[in-house]
């Protein structure tokens, strides 16, 4: 097992590594960026390191820096969290030279699902079901326009390189078709550096599902159930749960082998996700694979009892899974709230200084929070401030205690989406469920008079 | 308000932040003020440092790392980056500079070594290396205070 | 510190106490202070009653509960108990007392029912009924003032 | 259902029963004293009443000021938490009397429990195990010499009215039994206006077990494995958790049948703990029964899924149990630690302003308290300030997940045990397990030096 273990990250999913670290009793080093001296990070962590100015590309995401941090610290292995470094092939890549454990896939892993019309080949190639669409990246607007017909409209324009919704654009009518790949393929070379985009059939309703998995280097993959996403605004996800009801037991099932399909099909190791669409009459699809742990692991292991965090650690010190697929049952429900420092009715990011932080308790709740009782949020990272989770023997507890647990949660000096998500749970569509990811576009539009 | 008892208030205050005190209590009648500090238990707040605060809010501040109280009339060179920090070129070489150098705007002061490749760190101004804040082979992290200059 | 500014921080304190203000915040360069208080969102915290929290860590103190600000010149008749506050014995009996009314200490100023039985509640002073702070036939906590009586 | 319920109440109980009232949909109604205006059950709760001065037996216990609150709130329920009124059958009675429902069992079973003597000669007519001792109360020195020369020394002294160690005296020589007798029988007089007493064998390094219940109206008894709190002082515990490390699977379930047996032999209702001692070769013995809920019920909740409040709720208005007794399932494991404001070492209270409170968050940890981000613990009510409940999937798991959480609490302005349960934490005979209900006071004389 490792004896350090750098922490490439901040906010919440630091301590949440820092966490799993001390109970499995590894010593922890935090980088801060110079803003982030004082952070609950920096304090829960063995030793902090200082790696660059406030903004993310010249600390968090620097990689010389990060790893002459991981040098000096002399740690066995690094943590990358979610966002900054977590799916940059290059920085896995580098570790692994390096001999530094990089916690996660293999640097090929990363390159080869970042890539999401190669993956979409890949996964096709293997039987796995993918979204009608085109072979690859498209060449021309000539051959576009015929597969487009073939598909049938509307289509999406979608980014090989993306990610978090950027490089995508719906397309309603032929004539408009031109345009959106020109505006898809300069936003996708802007953002990451490759301005190739493909094609995919446009579901206008559709659901959002997404299974865990955890695969180890013995060649054992496990998933975990699925998470329902779909209550998301602009590809950015507010509300998780597991299980989904949009799904029975059978479609649960069906997903979860296809699901495993895919990671045994790339020989993937430690955490990741198969993102499914799901149409309104059952069929699903593949999406994409994230290669890292996600920010709403954590309804997943509520309600299977299992920390995935020390799991992935397990894993990338060689160890086999400590489960078998059967080991793993969903019990009762889950659900969770991502509060962000936001306007709870633009959705805008609001900064500035918490001056009261007071979060609720009692039964079935679980906060994930890198907030001290006050604090500051700072503009240069993300508005999330904290993960509010409930759990409950099924769905209607769940909400019950997710109701409660919004209603005790305190946050005073900054706005909160909090009074959002109070809205959206006390909405009949959402309380029945399942919706699809176009609920939240709507609910917004008919709350905003 | 007047004035006066204004000005009283900003001094009480300004003991707070020097020394990190976080609280103003009132007790009892409400007529007594008691300021204190806790002694930090495992994991406890250190105190906030309101020029970190203001500087993550306000987005244009691009100034390097806090400098220590002591040397504010003094240049610090700090690291602008990660490594291990060494004052000469090789072990065998004499170190760039001594603590009474003068120095001239360009010169290399010190070394450091990040992912196997040697970084120069120069002099920004002319003038005498007051003090030298690290010792050699030392890891440094970003911000880290390498040098006082007395710019001359 | 001078008398006249402590008397200062006693207003301000005053003031916080009176608007239930809960800080005293420190903006930037920390020279500044700022009073607040936050509208209260859902489980907020109300201000802190400084008294109450005195009297919560001396156990010796035993007066009853707070009085209005502007009532500090008069005696407050407080509820000894919980119940329903009635004015007069039975729905066609006059009320006890009026308001402008001099009483004797001992005189009953009104009936409290509780379990089904009736309280009488005494004046503890001779004076003038001020103010009858409550309707008849409402439900009262203990503590809560009834009558405000100017004692002669 | 109900439609409104007072709590009885202060602290984390109360804002425990409100939790469950928000989730139920019914109205709640908090009690307080003068003191405790500012108090979070006050702020959470929809209405609240004054009931009297700081002192608990003018307020909190005042019985005829809670039911004039109760009434003129209109409630149909009273929830009466543990301590203050929860085992007061006078109480329960006028509850019944006038027509509103005592959260609880009947005060006929108050009365009857509340009578050790009579309870351990009820138990032994119904052919439960009790501890060998005298049939009933002692009457004098000369028969009382006897019975302990056959029960053989040590015995111990117990006022049948007693509770939380007052009323008892352990003899090891026959030549002090009169005096321990007389000077029991005084302390039971002064504390419970009952002086009778009763003797039992003695037993020195035994293990304190028992078996959470919950009993409908319509004669189901269900129960909830055990909670094994043999880490405690003077009679108090500290430290709870389920499973007990000294039960195998037989034991287990033999114990269960018994604890259901004896709270059917008396027609139970409600929430109830059957309290059991354990001597080293593994033979258990009935001590008493608790006919109320319990502070560390929380171990449970988080074992077994279930809310236990809010079934303490369901049964009171009629209904039936949600679950049989194959549904009550132990998945892994829970402990719980106390969190008191006192000093670490000589255990003496230490109220004050606490200047900061910031609980511990993530995966397993629940926290149960009244305290806000900042607040004041007065010296007139228990110095129980916070639980700390921690889960696993096994025991190393929930004692790792303890230790961090007791590592990431933070309390200054007063003194409290965290440092305490953090070495208990780290001592390998507590890590082993079991411990007997020696085990504290042997680690507290061994670690003051």
């Amino acid at each position: 097992m490792f004896k350090k273990i750098l922490i490439a990250n901040r906010g919440e999913i630091a301590l949440r590594v820092i966490r799993a670290c001390r109970e499995l009793e590894i010593r922890t080093v935090a980088i801060h960026s110079d803003i982030d001296g004082e952070s609950l990070h920096v304090r829960y962590a063995d030793e902090h390191v200082c790696v660059g100015p406030a903004e993310g590309g010249l600390s968090y995401r620097n990689i010389p820096n990060v790893l002459s941090a991981a040098e000096i610290a002399g740690v066995d292995a690094i943590h990358p969290g979610y966002g900054f470094l977590a799916e940059n092939a290059h920085f896995a890549e580098v570790c692994e030279s390096i001999g530094i454990t990089f916690i996660g896939p293999s640097s090929e892993h990363i390159a080869l699902l970042s890539d999401k019309s190669q993956a979409r080949a890949h996964m096709k190639k293997h039987g796995i079901p993918v979204l009608p669409g085109s072979d690859g990246e498209i060449e021309d607007l000539k051959t576009s326009a015929a597969i487009a017909q073939k598909l049938g409209y509307p289509v999406i324009v979608k980014a090989s390189a993306g990610g978090g919704g950027r490089g995508m654009r719906v397309v309603w009518h032929e004539e408009d078709l031109g345009q959106a790949i020109e505006s898809a393929q300069l936003e996708a070379q802007t953002a990451f550096g490759h301005g190739g985009v493909y094609l995919e059939r446009f579901f206008e309703d559709p659901r959002h599902l997404e299974f865990q998995i955890m695969a180890d280097h013995q060649g054992h993959v496990v998933h975990f159930h699925e998470r329902d996403c779909s209550v998301q605004r602009r590809y950015q996800k507010i509300i998780e749960e597991s299980p989904s009801p949009a799904l029975d037991d059978t479609v649960r099932k069906k997903m979860g082998q296809v699901a495993v399909q895919v990671m045994k099909s790339v020989k993937y190791h430690n955490a990741g996700t198969v993102e499914f669409l799901m149409d309104g009459t059952g069929k699903f699809y593949f999406m994409e694979v994230n290669t890292r742990i996600q920010v709403e692991h954590a309804v997943t292991e509520v309600v299977t009892g299992v920390d995935l965090i020390k799991e992935q650690i397990r894993i990338a010190a060689g160890q086999p899974l400590s489960f078998k697929q059967k080991d793993i049952q969903l019990l009762g429900h889950a659900i969770e709230c991502r509060i962000n420092a936001e306007d709870p009715d633009r959705l805008t990011p609001s900064p500035g200084t918490v001056t009261k932080f007071c979060t609720p308790g009692g039964p079935g709740i679980r906060v994930d929070t890198a907030m001290d009782t006050t604090g500051v949020v700072s503009p240069f990272y993300d508005s999330m401030i904290a993960k509010l989770i409930a759990y409950g023997r099924d769905r209607p507890e769940a909400l019950a205690r997710m109701r409660r647990g919004l209603d005790e949660f305190v946050i005073e000096g900054i706005q909160s989406n909090i009074s959002l998500h109070r809205r959206i749970l006390d909405n009949p569509d959402f309380q029945k469920g399942p919706v699809s990811t176009r609920f939240l576009d709507r609910f917004l539009t008919l709350h905003s008079a | 308000m007047p004035d006066s008892s204004r000005r009283e208030i900003e001094d009480l205050v300004e003991l707070l932040n020097l020394y990190h005190l976080t609280e103003l209590e009132l007790e009892k009648k409400g007529v007594r003020i008691r300021v204190r500090r806790d002694p930090a238990p495992t994991f406890a707040s250190p105190a906030v440092d309101v020029s970190k605060i203001a500087k993550s809010l306000s987005p244009s501040v691009s100034e390097s790392s806090p400098q220590p109280v002591e040397s504010s009339q003094f240049l610090t060179i700090t690291s602008p980056i990660v490594g291990t920090f060494y004052r000469s070129s090789s072990p065998d070489a004499d170190p760039y500079v001594e603590e009474g150098a003068l120095v001239t705007k360009g010169q290399v002061l010190c070394i450091i070594e990040a992912m196997k490749l040697m970084n120069e760190i120069e002099a920004e101004a002319d003038g005498k290396v007051v003090k030298i804040l690290v010792e050699s082979m030392t890891p440094v992290e970003f911000g880290q205070p390498l040098f006082l200059i007395d710019p001359q």
